[in-house]
């Protein structure tokens, strides 16, 4: 499998007539997105601009989703959304790249997620960084909580695929060839290499906290073997939006920063072999199950070395620690990604599950450390949610518009796909 | 057997309603922390945990609500221990629900109901 | 501008007291620096000053904790210092355990910064860690020369609001307490290198250390049962009707020593447990079922055991920490080795 | 003597005899008196019979 990617740097968003890019600028036709995305469960959905620096607050953000085109080879972006359900991963794709699709909306009450353009908080979620295309929606009240978020998260992927299209003319900056070989091949072509796959964590456990790969709600299938280059087409999508900071959105998936690392050194240092998927459900006995599937996986494929990543706190410590031991009891190496919950002051444990096997671990950071966002000019989404999360997540929204919160309740503060240079030292 | 531990209105009725001979739903007062407790006290009797304390990633400190579901068994086990005890630890060290209104009352209790609901028990 | 005042905490051997004979005195107060404060004049200069010294006696000071704690506590706020320096303490236990004892009460109740200096596994540290920064010590007073330098230096640091380093750069030992910061690379990247240096057997740091715990040679068997004295203890909380003691249901403080003479049966009216881990009922009902003093009663007027010890120990094994654990069971253990008890059954819940 | 074996491996005990339950290591409230007692007997001699035995590591008394 050989997969093709072309940026294109995006440095502005506008709305203009046409969605188009232009120097570097994406132009967003509010028409052309709207009639895509309209949904009759909705009542409404607008349609807001953020760039970096803005004096912008997003929230409650439920996805963010990076626009990319498939222009040759099998399938399409977001299979089983967007496109049919053809294998993804090889021939070429075109990314807008430092552009983003941010969907908000509550659909239960005490949702969190802040995304702020500037100050302070911006440092700690990577979407502060990109070029937004932020949208709002509306639900009737007594929609369904489940058809309401199956709403928002395919209006997200269709805004991403529609404004994507503007790819196709535009001038590509630079390209990256991203090699997959079957695995005879790729020992055949580094005998002396160890080799190494990446175990990759997903979060299943019901509404909100969701995971999809081509389609199918994680939670349902057995631990599995993926090329990486799929998850570049966006075979792996996001239904999983609480605990905003160490949830994976959509356009984390599409750019693990594990992968595109692991083939840094590719051909080097290691044999990158391919990607272990496997979910963290709510059952004890699935746990057991799933990581049993994941070390049996690791084990026929006879792996030197893997890398662990884990989405989201508490159950799926359990997960991650259940991976790691069992294939550290094979004889395979691993490294572990996780985050902490080490309480506001730093003392206490950080993890609810432990082993002396996981001696190797990177962290994102503690989540429970406070911080003070001040007020900003605009604010897309629900402005209500400002109090919610503030009341409902012990902080604090003060008269000027400043929340006092934890860095949980910032969209990717503390991910644990490493994806952010955060992270927590013992002092 | 089974025993749905819970402290949640809509699970307890949820569960009440399937009507399954083998399983015994049990209103349980109190907070987070008491559910906790009471599943506790089952495991040290042999019972084993179903369902992950710590399901759903809205934290102890961040809902009133919890539906735990144990099956009897016949030994401690262990993992279940280790799991609920875990659970006590990171409930304790987030501290308490401050409190919130009826409609995210509702909602808590909808997506505690939700993180238990398709559990197969056989 | 005024120097920056720091008062002193040091035993009564530093203090020139003297040596055993006076670890019975209480605190005492001094003006200006006694005994190894001398040293410190020298280090802080011009920036700061030693304006009080607190001596008291080790074991006063562990006999009288509670006591001791509020008195040196009210003896420092009065000099309104800006830090306080505790020791160094070295490798003794006791000393150690004060000098931590005190840091936790003077950064908890006046919240005043402490620098305090001690062998890493001087008790004191490991049970205090989170509440000074403890300079790494070597393990007796000869080490002195490289302390005071080294903690004097901190505590300036302290003092002028510095920023500090990691507790490796600066010499101090870890407080346990997690901070987050801006790694120059992105975790991914982080985890890859661990990964590639873990995989070619090179050294690498993980970013979480897991808890470790110690491995002891087993001790070799008893030759005769019938003729041994046989010791109970247990973390079940198992204590005399009342909890006389008031040994805490979690993270216990302390633990205790209850007299078993005359006693062949534990009932719900001798004895409870005050742990607060589990169902207490069955305990409550009867405490034999985590003690067994009933069929060790038995056992000894049958001459299958040679006797049973006239004291059993207990505390609570529910949240408490490792190192106060380990602290109880050292003093347990001695206690039971001068008495000639020649082995013990340990229970636990 | 302990319930949670697996804890008792972890922290570094050498001679283990694993007991009936946690809230009830050495008794079962569920069997009348005189077979509670002996039931208790039976587990004090087992421990017993640890402390006289010889081990060069972590033992656990299964039986």
């Amino acid at each position: 499998m050989q997969l093709k990617l072309g940026r294109i740097n995006i440095t502005d968003i506008k709305f203009g007539d046409k969605t188009k890019v232009e120097k570097g600028v994406l132009y967003v036709s509010k028409e052309q997105v709207l009639a895509a995305v309209a949904d009759e469960r909705l009542t409404s959905i607008t349609l807001e601009l953020a760039r970096p620096g803005d004096s912008v607050r997003i929230m409650p953000v439920k996805d963010v989703i990076e626009p990319r085109l498939k222009v040759e080879g099998s399938g399409g972006v977001l299979p089983g959304f967007i496109s049919k359900v053809e294998m993804v991963g090889s021939g070429t794709t075109l990314v807008l790249s430092g552009a983003a699709v941010v969907t908000t909306g509550s659909i239960v009450g005490f949702q969190e997620g802040i995304v702020d353009m500037s100050g302070p908080g911006a440092d700690y979620t990577p979407f502060s960084k990109t070029c937004n295309l932020v949208v709002v929606c509306q639900a009737p009240e007594g929609l369904s909580q489940h058809e309401h978020e199956a709403a928002v998260r395919v209006v997200g992927y269709k805004a991403a695929a529609v404004i994507a299209e503007a790819a196709r003319n535009a001038e590509v900056d630079s390209w990256e060839e991203y090699q997959h070989l079957n695995l005879f091949e790729g020992m055949q072509k580094y005998p002396d290499l160890p080799r190494v796959a990446y175990v990759y964590m997903l979060q299943t456990q019901g509404l909100l906290h969701d995971t999809y790969v081509y389609g199918v709600d994680a939670k349902r299938i057995l631990p599995t073997l993926m090329s990486p280059t799929e998850m570049m087409d966006g075979a792996i999508v996001s239904g999983n939006c609480v605990s905003a900071c160490d949830k994976n959105t959509t356009y984390h998936h599409l750019n693990n920063p594990i992968i595109q690392d692991l083939y840094a050194r590719h051909g080097k240092d290691l044999n990158f072999i391919g990607v272990i998927i496997t979910n963290e459900n709510v059952t004890l006995a699935d746990k057991q199950r799933s990581s049993n599937f994941t070390a049996k996986l690791a084990d026929m494929l006879g792996l030197d070395g893997a890398i662990i990543s884990q989405e989201g706190f508490g159950n799926p410590d359990t997960d991650l620690i259940m991976n790691c031991t069992k294939l550290e009891k094979l004889g395979i190496k691993t490294v572990i990604v996780t985050d902490e919950y080490a309480g506001r002051d730093g003392g206490s444990q950080s993890l609810a599950d432990a082993d002396p096997l996981a001696d190797a671990t990177v962290t994102g950071g503690n989540a429970n450390e406070v911080i003070t966002l001040p007020a900003m000019d605009k604010v897309f989404g629900s402005s209500k949610s400002a109090d919610i999360i503030a009341g409902g997540f012990d902080g604090s929204l003060a008269k000027d518009g400043s929340i006092t919160v934890e860095i949980q309740a910032i969209t990717g503060a503390t991910n644990e796909l490493g994806f952010n240079t955060l992270t927590a030292r013992e002092i | 057997m089974f025993q749905v531990l819970t402290n949640n209105p809509k699970a307890y009725n949820w569960w009440l309603k399937r009507e399954n001979k083998q399983v015994q739903v049990v209103w349980q007062e109190g907070g987070f922390d008491s559910v906790l407790t009471a599943a506790r006290d089952l495991v040290h009797l042999g019972y084993r945990v179903i369902n992950h304390p710590l399901s759903s990633s809205i934290k102890p400190n961040q809902t009133p609500y919890k539906t735990l579901i144990l099956a009897q068994g016949t030994g401690l086990d262990y993992q279940s221990l280790s799991v609920i005890e875990a659970a006590i630890a990171a409930s304790k060290k987030l501290g308490v629900f401050p409190g919130s209104t009826q409609s995210i009352l509702e909602d808590l209790q909808f997506m505690d109901l939700e993180m238990c609901r398709e559990i197969q028990l056989q | 501008m005024s120097k920056f005042r720091v008062v002193h905490y040091i035993n009564q051997y530093f203090g020139q007291i003297g040596g055993e004979e006076k670890a019975n005195i209480p605190p005492s107060c001094k003006e200006g620096p006694v005994g190894p404060g001398m040293a410190f004049k020298a280090v802080l200069g011009n920036e700061a000053e030693i304006v009080a010294t607190i001596i008291c006696g080790d074991s006063w000071f562990a006999e009288n904790l509670d006591e001791a704690k509020a008195k040196v506590v009210e003896m420092i706020a009065q000099y309104k210092p800006d830090l306080v320096i505790t020791g160094p303490a070295f490798n003794a236990g006791r000393y150690g355990t004060a000098c931590g004892a005190v840091a936790e009460a003077v950064s908890q109740e006046l919240e005043i910064p402490v620098v305090s200096g001690m062998y890493p596994e001087n008790p004191g540290a490991e049970m205090y860690r989170r509440f000074a920064l403890i300079v790494e010590t070597g393990d007796n007073a000869a080490a002195m020369r490289k302390a005071v330098p080294a903690m004097g230096k901190l505590a300036l640091k302290v003092l002028k609001g510095e920023q500090l380093g990691t507790p490796k750069e600066e010499g101090y030992i870890p407080r346990g307490i997690r901070e987050n910061y801006f790694a120059p690379d992105r975790g991914s990247k982080r985890a890859v290198d661990m990964l590639v240096a873990k995989l070619k057997g090179e050294e690498f740091h993980t970013e979480y250390p897991m808890p470790q715990f110690d491995r002891v040679d087993p001790n070799p068997a008893v030759a005769d049962i019938s003729k041994a004295k046989i010791g109970l203890v247990t973390s079940g909380g198992i204590v005399p009707k009342g909890n006389p003691d008031h040994i805490e249901s979690s993270s216990a403080s302390k633990f205790g020593k209850y007299d078993l003479d005359g006693i062949v049966n534990l009932t719900a009216e001798t004895h409870q447990t005050a742990h607060g881990g589990y169902d207490p009922v069955y305990a409550n009902q009867d405490a034999d079922r985590v003690l067994p003093v009933d069929v060790m009663r038995d056992l000894e007027k049958e001459g299958k055991i040679g006797s049973l010890h006239r004291y059993y120990y207990a505390t609570v094994g529910n949240g408490t920490s490792v190192a106060n654990a380990k602290r109880y069971a050292a003093e347990i253990a001695q206690e039971l080795k001068n008495d000639g008890v020649d082995a013990v059954i340990l229970t636990s819940t | 003597m302990c319930t949670i074996v697996p804890i008792s491996l972890t922290v570094g005990a050498n001679r283990i005899v694993p007991t009936v339950a946690i809230p009830h290591p050495l008794g079962n409230p569920e069997l009348p008196a005189e077979e509670e007692k002996a039931l208790r007997r039976r587990l004090v001699n087992k421990a017993l019979r640890a402390l006289s035995t010889e081990v060069d590591g972590q033992t656990v008394f299964e039986d």
